[in-house]
């Protein structure tokens, strides 16, 4: 639809359809971690399994959302899953970085440069980038990143 | 697509009093069906704010100067006005707050603190808005107070099979007049009068009803009244709470400071008479002056025309979406137009309501997609957001139409 | 009468930005000098208001629709201005209120609540005006809490010889950075480090200092800071509550109800991150937005300027009025114009000062005549009412000398 | 001064310069009460003694305020000496009358015909008249005559 081709391109769509990743681990071995946003009411459930080497074994993703919030934790699981907890730790930068031009109405200089980390590549992720031309639903792109984020924080504790 | 005149409202003209409704956004004209979040302003409401402003502006109740008088004489005739818009019998009744939400709160403070000890029991609906329960939540946290809940029943109304039992040894009633996520009409009289008969306070939260029927408070029969004047073509930054003149003569102070005392020494205070004893503080003057206009306006409409045409309009939403939507669209709340108002929550298909909302944006259509400050009520209705089209006297059926148009560019987007 | 441009200002073109300042009272031009009790407001003020109702009115924080996102973002935006205008190091930290006496109000409610206990104390000054008064009354009178007060000497300063006496075993200070009666500058930093190093958390009532001097929380060195839109410029019905972050997140909620909440069950809620936390409800939108604009226009002047020419101004009308009236005027409040503000509470013969204020008033001189809210002070001072002048940047010396003049009216009038 | 011949009519200004029955009475057998003006700060101090028979026998005024309120106490003062309750009362109800077209902002129909109870003559009183032109001082005006009323409710319990 005019005007929307940016937010909705094919492959968020295709992440929305057939979410990879869905469901539910066995806590423990698994952490278990809930985000809420509490504008729109979409809740993401992230369970996140790390063995010993800090290696990302498996991750599933169990809640509600919209096309963008869902989408974007399907992409987010795939993207992570095998990866080191740091190596999802910079992803998440990245990915962030590449939405915080404008999620950063509370602070931050809105002109200041946004730099993705060095040596990471977004791949599919590259296709929420529309996303920042739509404000309100940067807080749907980033909801299970900030709740892998605090799940690898209670794993790492 | 028919003009809707026949319930007397000149709807085109009324849009026209909007200065809101004649832009456009994303190159199509905007259809605003969002007014159970915020209502649009005629521009009499902005021009008597921007009229105090540059003419009168002072600073009230405390000086001599001829326009500090002025200002003070405003606001107490914006005082004046909300009570007789309500049937107030004393205008003395009519305390100013910042929304509906800050009314609530002040009752639950004051009289609450003052009257609901270890044991009591408050009695809630299942439809309530989040500003009719969390602070009930706060204060039975403080205090070991029950909180109890009358329920809805499939079509969204209360179920009352239980009533008595609830309302056995309750001290507080609490309930919507009408649901802001169902349009649900509640039954306030005969609430009012069973809370009153087990001896119970009842506050009504008509923040939704107010500015779309006809309201007597002595008709509605409760004790206390909450709503909020950017709902009913008011500014924003101000809100009413109505009580019985003894009720607030009884009831503590809210919030300390200037012009709710009459006298004040290094050793205490005394307050001031009602209603300013609840008003601490430089008041939102121009707020008050403007929800005084706003009422002249809806006054000069007539609100039994306002809830006349939201009837038939309503009528014309069900119709009009069910028959052209069919199995897609699922309409929550009553079936009947003259049970509910103007609020229609409803699925599409399995198109999460931010992305219906989305695609409604992307044709200018405004619309809510959310929890809609109810989420004990969403739990219940089994769904986490709905979309949300709701009503006012300046919408018509063209705006229907647009509505249900833009739903079909979801339908295709999402292919569903 | 000289022009006032020796210190920067264009006091003649900052008038016109201001409409009310163009009218006449009584068939004289109005001469307005009481800005310590609401200030007028510019033209842009207005204007940021009434764009913002027709172009973006939409309720915040809760639409994904243009304009709602419009109206969230300029309301954030608001929020961000006003943290920069006051050298806030991060915007979580402003909190919306009402006005000031509410920013009291919610410190004294949450952090108040939730900190002091039966024998503990609270230090305020003689100089407090019943905003900062009060709501520590009614703490104290919940609770077995001691309210101790710091003098003020004959000249209006606080006498601070036994302040380390006074603030042993304090919980909190709390305390004017300016007297709205006697225009004192109190030492806010030197204050608060005696505060802090006696371990008492310090509470700034800023209220006559943020619009008339930079302010910079980090240089004052406070814990809270409260000040109040309708006094800068801005409209009423808005005010602030700056705190430290570390602060406002361990501090129980305000209000509740919509917007502070991140989840509501029937079970309880859990609360919004800071600052929405202690923001229920639908905020004043329109009315943040416009003290945006108030912040905008005054940083535009430059409040460097507005204070050297507040400074000028003050110590002619000081001049003035006593080189003119001599024995038949008395000033109250410090002597030396740079150590406060433009405030000049006077004695003028025995005229009452309500008698004072109504013959100014019929030659369109408006000063306030009463309390000023601070009686307390009015009994240290041995009075029950001043009159008091109150100038801002948009007053010169043309205003100064027309009260003078008028003054001479009353003294005709009244034969002294 | 122009505009202002209504409001300060001579005999107020005399009565605020001279004022009668000011000072105490000693409580009992005067009762004594205090009025406030919480806008602007002035207070009054009505003491009444009256008898048996219910005749005000003597009244002072103490206290502090503008030269209107202390010109109508000090006419009050004078004019309720030597009279009854009742006549007191009914004097009351007769200055209210003349003053309430603007004191009652808050409830009260404003074009309601505000009548003066038979048979009640207000004489010098008449010379507060003007007040209601300026409606903020109304409040000054009234102050000790509700103060009075006060007394004199607590006095015939
Ligand atoms: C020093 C001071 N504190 C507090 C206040 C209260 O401000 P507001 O009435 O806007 O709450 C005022 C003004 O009235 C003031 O001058
Ligand atoms: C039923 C109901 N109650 C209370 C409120 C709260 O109104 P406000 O946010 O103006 O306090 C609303 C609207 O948000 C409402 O719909």
């Amino acid at each position: 639809m005019p005007g929307l081709e940016d937010l909705y391109r094919e492959i968020i769509l295709d992440h929305y359809r057939n979410p990879r990743n869905r469901g539910e681990l066995e806590t423990p071995p698994a952490h278990r971690a809930e985000g809420f946003n509490p504008l729109c009411g979409d809740e993401v459930v992230v369970y996140v399994d790390v063995d010993d080497d800090g290696v990302i074994q498996d991750i599933r993703i169990g809640g509600q959302g919209c096309s963008i919030s869902q989408s974007s934790a399907s992409m987010m699981s795939a993207a992570v899953k095998g990866k080191t907890v740091e190596e999802a730790r910079a992803l998440t930068r990245a990915f962030k970085a590449m939405m915080s031009i404008h999620e950063n109405e509370l602070g931050g200089d809105p002109d200041e440069p946004v730099e993705i980390p060095e040596g990471v590549t977004l791949g599919d992720l590259e296709a929420l980038r529309g996303v920042v031309k739509f404000p309100v639903r940067i807080k749907c792109a980033t909801l299970s990143w900030n709740t892998l984020s605090s799940g690898l924080d209670a794993v790492s504790v | 697509m028919t003009p809707s005149a026949d319930h007397g409202l000149d709807v085109a003209a009324i849009k026209r009093d909007f200065p809101l409704l004649s832009r456009s956004c994303h190159d199509n004209p905007i259809v605003y069906l969002d007014s159970a979040a915020t209502s649009q302003k005629p521009r009499v409401v902005l021009d008597s704010m921007t009229e105090y402003y540059e003419t009168i502006n002072a600073n009230v109740h405390r000086g001599a100067y001829q326009i500090a008088d002025l200002a003070s004489r405003k606001m107490e005739a914006a005082r004046a006005n909300l009570a007789d818009f309500i049937g107030a019998p004393d205008t003395r009744e009519v305390v100013f707050t910042r929304n509906a939400t800050e009314s609530v709160n002040l009752v639950a403070f004051t009289w609450g603190r003052a009257n609901l000890h270890d044991g009591d029991a408050i009695v809630l609906t299942e439809l309530e808005h989040h500003a009719n329960i969390v602070p009930w939540q706060m204060l039975a946290a403080e205090r070991d107070i029950e909180l109890r809940w009358i329920p809805v029943d499939a079509e969204g109304h209360l179920d009352l099979t239980d009533l008595e039992r609830l309302l056995d040894g309750a001290k507080l009633l609490a309930f919507s007049a009408m649901s802001n996520v169902l349009g649900t009409l509640t039954p306030v009289r005969f609430l009012s009068d069973a809370a009153h008969a087990a001896g119970a306070t009842v506050l009504v939260d008509a923040s939704q009803y107010v500015p779309h029927l006809p309201t007597d408070v002595a008709a509605l029969g409760c004790d206390f009244l909450v709503f909020t004047g950017h709902k009913m073509c008011g500014p924003t930054g101000v809100g009413v709470l109505w009580a019985r003149a003894e009720l607030l003569e009884a009831m503590p102070p809210f919030n300390g400071g200037g012009a709710m005392i009459l006298k004040v020494t290094k050793e205490g205070f005394t307050t001031n008479e009602i209603p300013w004893k609840f008003e601490a503080g430089t008041p939102a003057i121009a707020e008050i002056i403007g929800l005084g206009a706003a009422v002249d306006y809806l006054r000069d409409i007539g609100m039994d025309a306002v809830r006349a045409h939201e009837v038939s309009l309503t009528a014309y939403a069900l119709r009009t979406l069910t028959e052209r939507h069919g199995d897609r669209i699922t309409i929550h709340g009553p079936s009947e137009p003259a049970s509910r108002g103007g609020v229609l929550s409803f699925e599409f298909g399995d198109i999460h309501p931010h992305d219906v909302s989305q695609v409604l944006d992307q044709k200018g259509v405004c619309v809510r997609a959310g929890h809609h400050c109810a989420k004990p009520l969403m739990a219940i209705m089994g769904v986490n957001a709905t979309s949300r089209a709701s009503l006012y006297l300046y919408n018509d059926e063209s705006d229907v139409d647009q509505l249900s148009a833009a739903l079909d560019d979801a339908a295709d987007m999402f292919a569903i």
